[in-house]
């Protein structure tokens, strides 16, 4: 792989919600084209660090920056404007919308005249088949994994510059993660840089280009996927 | 003038009533009652009829509150699992229902014309003409009771698990806390003391008719409650008699300006009163005073206090 | 005989719907029941008055004009007070609201007076049709009625500003990782509340007289309505209100007329007792 | 009375150790005393307790406006009791009688009133009824309710209205005479009209017509729809519709009659159907062509209501209900404490009847009626509401009631019924 | 001393919970660890109260308390803290605690009027009580200030010592770590421990393996809401189908 613009790059990030920071010193430098997995045991402080990136919480040490432009002090809706889209976890789409409403309401207040063109839209639909054909029903009618890729064909109408998903298999039935994952390597070579936070740690390392593992709210390892050799390493470092 | 203050001063002190009942059911226990003027009307006509049947005062009082207390109890067990919104709007409902029996049923309460003649605590073993200020003594010894009574109450552990209830219903249920039962026993408790307030009203007046509980009231007492700070029975006491002078106070304002016309004025004095409540909300939602907690004076042991302070942002 | 009372039911109901949605708008929004709906009302009524009685013009261009107007101090209401309290609980915004309604019932008394006034239209005669009298008021009530319906239905469904509303109600947060702006969207909502609640008022006031208890009168139909809907559904609203409208008509043939009123507040108690989502509520999906 | 012979000798000093003593917190039952001892020149302070908020509201406006003219002539004629001047302080009561009482201790204690006027709604008078004649204050009242003068042993209540017995006894038997063969009753739940209704049906009864229906309906609703249908729509439907209620309500019903077609007569009251001409701007003259009002009516073609009007600057035929008595209340103070020489309720209340009924020389003006007064004739007030007599009671006698019909956009008198017909 | 057996929970038609079960053994600390959506939390409603399960049984010393509500398994002495701390921010430090004391005759309105003497000395005790517990894990310069001032950290441990107040039995803890700062988790291990130490049994889920790893005498392991193993910390983490869960679901 040759070197490639860094698209997403955060320097020595800390944050946190009361007291202390839970997670501090993080660095990332995000090349474009790739899939930037962070993994984790729970509590390691991994959503947290994409909050910080959506723009959801506040980022108390270091920036945070776009192709070089510095997004630290912007809002979620302003970041996305920037090309940070984002895909929560839960509650990822609006229930009582249709979807065709809920692909339309993720671009339409953006102040952006590069996104939701027809042929973006065409595009994302491409992606999505499953939801191109139930345009008029209501998205709290969907499964757990139908809402998944309601949320990230929402997310892609931006056409973002990357995709911050955070969890994407979590609460899916194990049918549907392989299937998530290939999905979002899809996405992924129509040349879309992804940043994801996953627990599924198997899953998440097959489609993975670089891999960040987070511990106690630190950086214990940040490496190219292919080096994560066996699941020993792993297993040590998320049980102790 | 002393009689014009007192008068006043026993207004004062019926809303004061109505106001610790209020302040018991939603300061203290966050039941938001909308359906005060409804309730106290439920008292005041029950003490008037029981009391122009003959029964006499005491007996009127004591009845006005257990009515009172049921009514509140029923409607505390009927919105047990509705969030607060519902039960504001479900008081009020109750409040005009109320209103609309006492105004429909002749039989029992004469209708829109009213009862007259109740007759008042005491009357004839005081003189006359002293009579209005042994009323007030009277309502100053039920509100002294009453404030003793709650303050008592506020500081004990049921005090405690009350407000634990506002906080946080679930919290106390895992505590052992009997939520359900706390929450009824509250409003049937602010219920018997509207039942009081009621009481007093129709002695003092001596004439009750429906168009003396008009929904006003309840903005009075809710006013009064939120100037002198939710859960403080202290601040409550200053509040409506800083309420009341507000109200009073600007009947004084048209013997001086005559700019505009009493139309006008009273529109003026309403407005500031609603302007008053929507600045305090704004501005002093805590009111005038804080509400209690309890402290242990005992000095401190440990002398960690700057590190304390470092730990205890709040998020 | 029991049509007539049915067909009354239903115009009353079309008058009750305007201020139901607005109050289900503003609930799905803000989360509070705003109890200054009623007042709101009433200033909206006397700001057509205005225009039509004092300035002379036709009352259509009075009501338009009014309710334009309104739609605007609506949002200006809304930033001066109800903006200051956006964190607040839903019982603070409510008290608040009482404070509003206070203010506003008020200014209309202040420069109108307590007098009953009416709007400068002559009172429309019936025509037959099939043993139903119908007049012009009740067709123009019912016509205007409908089409701020369809018009706000149009608006919630078919435009940006719609979804973005009903995106803001289900899920605040996630609508502003979508780039909503949830001010600007609370703002624009006000200002759709202003002009529903203006053209009700305007509307009742030609049903009736206007004077400054106008709105008040309609408070608690019109959160019976609400609630009997679901708060927060707008659908739901436009039901519940046609629903209390003939209910409360209709029970004058079994009851008393003057404990009309309390059927609207059984229908609440008894709903919140065995459905407290409403009626409708089943239909709005929470997660 | 020795004592006022003291007062009047050393005026000043009594009255600053008195204000003192009220002052220092002492007797406020010696609030009534201080208004005896006012001396020449001073003002004599006099309540008037109207309603002008609330439900009520719209009644107050025009009987303020009555009491300042009327205050005004006396005052600029020189005043009374060698030159003292009438000071009129206004209260609103809100409609409410709590508000009302409170708004009477301030009239008693603080302005030092030494009589309440005005007075409206019948439950504020009931209301405050206790307070005033407990601390001996003369009470002149615009309400019907009967109860208000009932159980006043000491003379200080005066009714400026018809009992509502006798309001409802009148109508109907203007009613009866137009020969309408069954009538129905719409009236509202308000403790002015309620009265009206038994005596009303006893005259039906005894004159045979019947009443198919009677509806009582709240005050503020939202509309009146269902009780109009259930009254105007009833199969068959009554000759005649009695309504009784304020000017709101009314206002609505009519609308809703129109918009029916409704073929039954409507007789209403005058509050309700002309209401100082606001009920004809409400409604258009189509919709009240041809509703008729009843009402206890000032000797609308005497000379002395015909000054009223005039004074009050309104248009020839004005009818004015309620400002007409507050205008006669006035005059009566006046009157009363010329002849009793005293601004004390217990003692002018007593020559009240003295200036008001007959015998004696008919006036009709109050600056003439005072300089015979002076002069020590007898005379007999014919006011510009009524002809101000008053029975033992304080309820006034020898009423004249009008029946006016609205045609064309005017008010026309059809009949008037003098008092002795229409008592039962 | 708590077992649960059999505990199938569904939402919607979504199975939560199938067939769950665990047992907790007096004076021992068990965790319940599992991947997202294992139906941890579930479970723990379940025993507290707050869930009716569908089908099972909740135990408690030999007692079905499967229908009981929570106030009256905390009479038991079962009690359970919150994942997201649900301090009641409004009261003193001391008055959660205080509040948690069961028992206390004061609670009952007309007994503070007419046995004064007996409410003053039960809650004289009770403050003692509180204050030594406060005293123990830190906090007792803080007990007079609302709790709503008090950091994350403390909040939890604020849970923990109210759940203490009521001489629990057993106590649930529900991610006692989670957002917590590494330092204050030792502290807040240290804590159970020694309570652990003096009798009380604790159930605990939580994701921080190393707090699992110092504390639990016996971990259960749950996976899509049905349990994968038990036994204890070393067994599972030696165990393959465990790594696959964390790892990469099951197939």
């Amino acid at each position: 792989m040759t070197a490639r613009e860094i698209v997403l790059k955060t320097k020595d990030v800390a944050a946190g919600y009361g007291g202390g920071d839970i997670i501090s010193n993080i660095s990332i430098d995000v090349e474009e084209g790739q899939i930037f997995t962070v993994i984790g045991p729970n509590g390691s402080g991994k959503s947290t660090f994409i909050k910080v990136l959506a723009g959801l919480l506040h980022t108390r040490v270091g920036g945070i920056s776009i192709k070089d432009e510095q997004i630290t002090p912007l809002a979620a809706p302003e970041r996305v404007a920037k090309g940070l889209a984002y895909v929560p976890q839960e509650y990822n789409v609006f229930p009582n919308l249709t979807i065709n409403e809920n692909l339309r309401v993720s671009t339409e207040f953006l102040k952006r005249d590069r996104c939701a063109t027809g042929e973006q839209r065409e595009r994302v639909l491409n992606m999505f088949p499953e939801i191109a054909t139930r345009l008029t029903l209501r998205a709290g009618h969907l499964s757990g994994g139908q809402r998944q890729m309601l949320a990230f064909a929402c997310a892609m109408m931006a056409a973002p510059v990357v995709l911050l998903l955070d969890e994407p298999s979590a609460g899916l039935s194990p049918k549907f993660v392989a299937e998530i994952f290939d999905r979002i390597k899809a996405v992924n070579r129509t040349g879309l840089t992804v940043v994801m936070i996953e627990q599924n740690v198997k899953e998440a390392l097959r489609i993975a280009d670089t891999v960040m593992v987070l511990v106690n709210g630190a950086t214990r390892l940040s490496v190219p996927a292919s080096e994560i050799g066996s699941t020993h390493d792993l297993h040590k470092l998320f049980l102790g | 003038m002393v009689s014009y203050l007192v008068t006043i001063l026993s207004l004062v002190a019926i809303i004061s009533i109505l106001g610790l009942a209020l302040n018991l059911q939603w300061g203290l226990c966050g039941m938001v009652n909308f359906g005060i003027a409804g309730f106290f009307a439920l008292g005041a006509y029950t003490a008037a009829l029981v009391d122009l049947a003959g029964a006499g005062t005491l007996v009127a009082t004591v009845a006005a509150a257990a009515v009172c207390g049921i009514a509140c109890a029923l409607v505390a067990l009927v919105s047990l699992r509705l969030s607060d919104e519902y039960l504001a709007i479900l008081t009020l409902g109750f409040g005009e229902v109320v209103r609309l029996v006492v105004l429909n049923e002749e039989w029992l309460t004469h209708g829109s014309l009213g009862l007259p003649g109740i007759p008042r605590p005491f009357w004839g073993l005081i003189p006359e003409e002293q009579y209005e200020y042994w009323f007030l003594g009277m309502l100053g010894g039920v509100i002294l009771l009453l404030f003793l009574a709650l303050e008592k109450l506020l500081r004990s552990p049921f005090g405690r698990a009350i407000r634990a209830v506002r906080e946080d219903d679930v919290v106390a249920a895992t505590l052992g806390k009997d939520v359900v039962k706390l929450r009824v026993k509250v409003f049937a408790l602010g219920g018997v003391i509207i039942g009081i307030a009621g009481a007093f009203h129709s002695f003092y007046m001596t004439y009750i008719d429906p168009s003396q509980f008009s929904a006003i009231l309840t903005a009075y007492v809710f006013m009064a409650v939120i100037a002198g700070g939710r859960a403080s029975n202290s601040g409550l006491l200053l509040g409506s008699v800083g309420l009341m002078a507000v109200i009073e106070g600007t009947r004084f304002l048209k013997d001086i300006f005559n700019i505009f016309d009493a139309t006008q004025l009273s529109a003026i004095r309403l407005i500031l009163i609603g302007l008053g409540l929507i600045l305090l909300l704004i501005f002093r939602p805590q009111g005038c005073f804080a509400e209690y907690r309890l402290k242990i004076k005992k000095p401190e042991k440990e002398p960690r206090k700057a590190s304390v302070q470092t730990e205890t942002r709040t998020t | 005989m029991t049509a007539q009372y049915i067909f009354n039911g239903f115009v009353s109901g079309m008058i009750l719907a305007l201020p139901a949605v607005a109050l289900t708008l503003i609930y799905g929004i803000l989360k509070f029941p705003n109890f200054a709906s009623g007042a709101m009302l009433t200033v909206g009524a006397y700001l057509a008055l205005i225009f039509n009685v004092y300035l002379g013009m036709p009352l259509l261009w009075a009501a338009i004009i009014g309710s334009l107007i309104f739609a605007l101090i609506a949002v200006g209401i809304d930033q001066a007070v109800f903006r200051q309290l956006r964190e607040r609980t839903a019982i603070t915004l409510l008290v608040c609201s009482m404070g509003v309604s206070f203010v506003l019932e008020n200014i209309a008394r202040f420069i109108f007076g307590n007098g009953a006034r009416s709007y400068d239209l002559a009172i429309a005669r019936p025509k037959h049709f099939f043993g139903l009298r119908i007049n012009n008021e009740q067709i123009i009530t019912a016509a205007t009625a409908v089409a701020a319906m369809i018009v706000v239905y149009f608006i919630l469904r078919h435009t940006a500003l719609g979804r973005a509303m009903r995106a803001v109600a289900d899920n605040p947060s996630l609508a502003a990782v979508r780039g909503v702006r949830r001010e600007s969207i609370v703002r624009w909502t006000w200002a759709i509340t202003g002009t529903l609640t203006a053209v009700a008022g305007v509307l009742a006031g030609m049903d009736r007289a206007i004077d400054p208890l106008l709105g008040w009168n309609y408070i608690v139909s019109t959160f019976a309505a609400a609630i009997l809907g679901g708060l927060g559904n707008p659908v739901g609203a436009v039901i519940g209100a046609l629903t209390v409208g003939v209910v409360e008509e209709t029970s004058t043939l079994f009851i008393p007329p003057n404990y009309r009123q309390v059927v609207s507040f059984l229908a609440i108690a008894l709903l919140l007792i065995l459905r407290p989502q409403g009626l409708l509520g089943a239909a709005k999906i929470k997660k | 009375m020795t004592k006022s012979g003291n007062l009047i000798h050393r005026p000043v000093k009594r009255r600053t150790v008195l204000r003192g003593i009220a002052a220092a917190g002492g007797f406020a039952a010696a609030a009534p005393y201080i208004g005896y001892s006012h001396a020449a020149g001073e003002d004599i302070n006099i309540g008037v307790l109207l309603p002008f908020t609330g439900s009520q509201g719209a009644y107050g406006p025009d009987m303020r406006k009555a009491a300042d003219i009327t205050t005004k002539k006396i005052n600029d004629a020189g005043g009374i009791l060698g030159g003292r001047k009438f000071k009129l302080f206004f209260e609103d009561d809100e409609s409410s009688p709590t508000a009302g009482l409170a708004a009477t201790k301030k009239l008693l204690e603080i302005n030092k009133c030494v009589s309440v006027i005005g007075i409206w709604g019948s439950p504020i008078a009931m209301a405050i009824k206790p307070v005033l004649v407990g601390a001996n204050t003369c009470m002149m009242v615009s309400g019907a309710a009967n109860a208000i003068t009932e159980g006043d042993t000491k003379g200080l209540v005066f009714r400026y209205q018809a009992k509502a017995t006798n309001w409802g006894s009148g109508m109907a038997q203007a009613m009866v005479s137009r020969k309408y063969k069954t009538i129905s009753i719409l009236a509202q739940q308000n403790a002015f009209v309620i009265p009206m209704i038994d005596p009303a049906k006893k005259v039906f009864e005894k004159a045979g017509v019947k009443v198919l229906d009677t509806v009582i309906y709240n005050p503020d609703q939202p509309s009146y729809r269902a009780e109009v249908q259930r009254i105007f729509g009833a199969n068959p439907a009554p000759d005649a519709v009695m309504c009784l209620g304020l000017l709101t309500d009314f206002v609505s019903i009519v609308r809703e009659t129109t918009r029916m077609d409704a073929k039954s007569k409507i007789m209403a009251l005058s509050i309700m159907a002309d209401a100082e001409g606001q009920f004809l701007k409400a409604v258009g003259p189509e919709a009240a062509e041809g509703i008729e009002h009843f009402q206890p009516s000032p000797p609308l073609s005497s000379p002395s209501y015909k000054k009223f009007v005039k004074l009050m600057g309104a248009d020839e035929n004005a009818i004015f209900l309620f400002a007409s008595n507050t205008h006669d209340q006035i005059c009566t103070l006046a009157m009363a404490m010329e002849k009793a020489k005293s601004t004390e309720s217990l003692v002018f209340t007593k020559e009240i009847r003295a200036v008001c009924n007959p015998p004696g020389e008919l006036v009709n003006d109050v600056v003439e009626a005072l300089g015979k007064i002076r002069a020590g004739t007898k005379i007999n007030f014919d006011g510009a509401g009524s002809s101000c007599d008053f029975d033992a009671q304080g309820d006034q006698i020898n009423r004249s009631y009008a029946v006016f019909k609205i045609v064309g956009g005017k008010q026309v008198l059809q009949d008037v019924i003098k008092e002795p017909e229409v008592a039962l | 001393m708590l077992s649960v057996t059999g505990v199938t929970k569904a939402f919607g038609g979504i199975a939560a919970l199938r067939e769950a079960q665990f047992s907790a053994d007096t004076r021992r600390i068990t965790g319940i660890i599992g991947p997202n959506g294992a139906g941890k939390s579930t479970l723990l409603y379940v025993v507290g109260g707050l869930i009716t399960p569908d089908a099972g049984k909740v135990m408690l010393d030999g007692e079905d308390i499967t229908e009981l509500p929570p106030f009256k398994r905390a009479h038991l002495g079962l009690v359970r803290t919150f994942q997201i701390s649900r301090e009641l921010s409004e009261l003193t430090v001391l008055e959660n605690l205080l509040l948690a004391r069961p028992g206390q005759s004061g609670e009952t309105i007309w007994k503070n009027f007419f046995l004064p003497g007996r409410v003053r000395a039960e809650e004289e005790a009770a403050i003692e009580r509180a204050c030594a517990i406060l005293e123990r894990v830190g906090l007792r310069h803080l007990a007079d200030n609302p709790a709503r001032a008090l950091s994350g950290g403390q909040k939890k441990l604020l849970e923990l010592c109210r759940a203490l107040m009521i001489d629990p039995k057993i106590i649930l803890l529900d991610e006692p770590g989670a957002g917590v700062s590494p330092p204050m988790r030792v502290q807040i291990s240290e804590v159970i421990r020694s309570l652990r130490d003096e009798g009380v049994t604790f159930v605990i889920i939580e994701h921080d393996m190393d707090m699992i790893a110092r504390l639990c005498d016996r971990v259960y392991v749950f996976a899509e809401g049905k349990n994968l193993t038990d036994g204890s910390f070393s067994d599972i983490v030696a165990d393959q189908r465990v790594i696959d869960a964390y790892l990469g679901g099951l197939d």
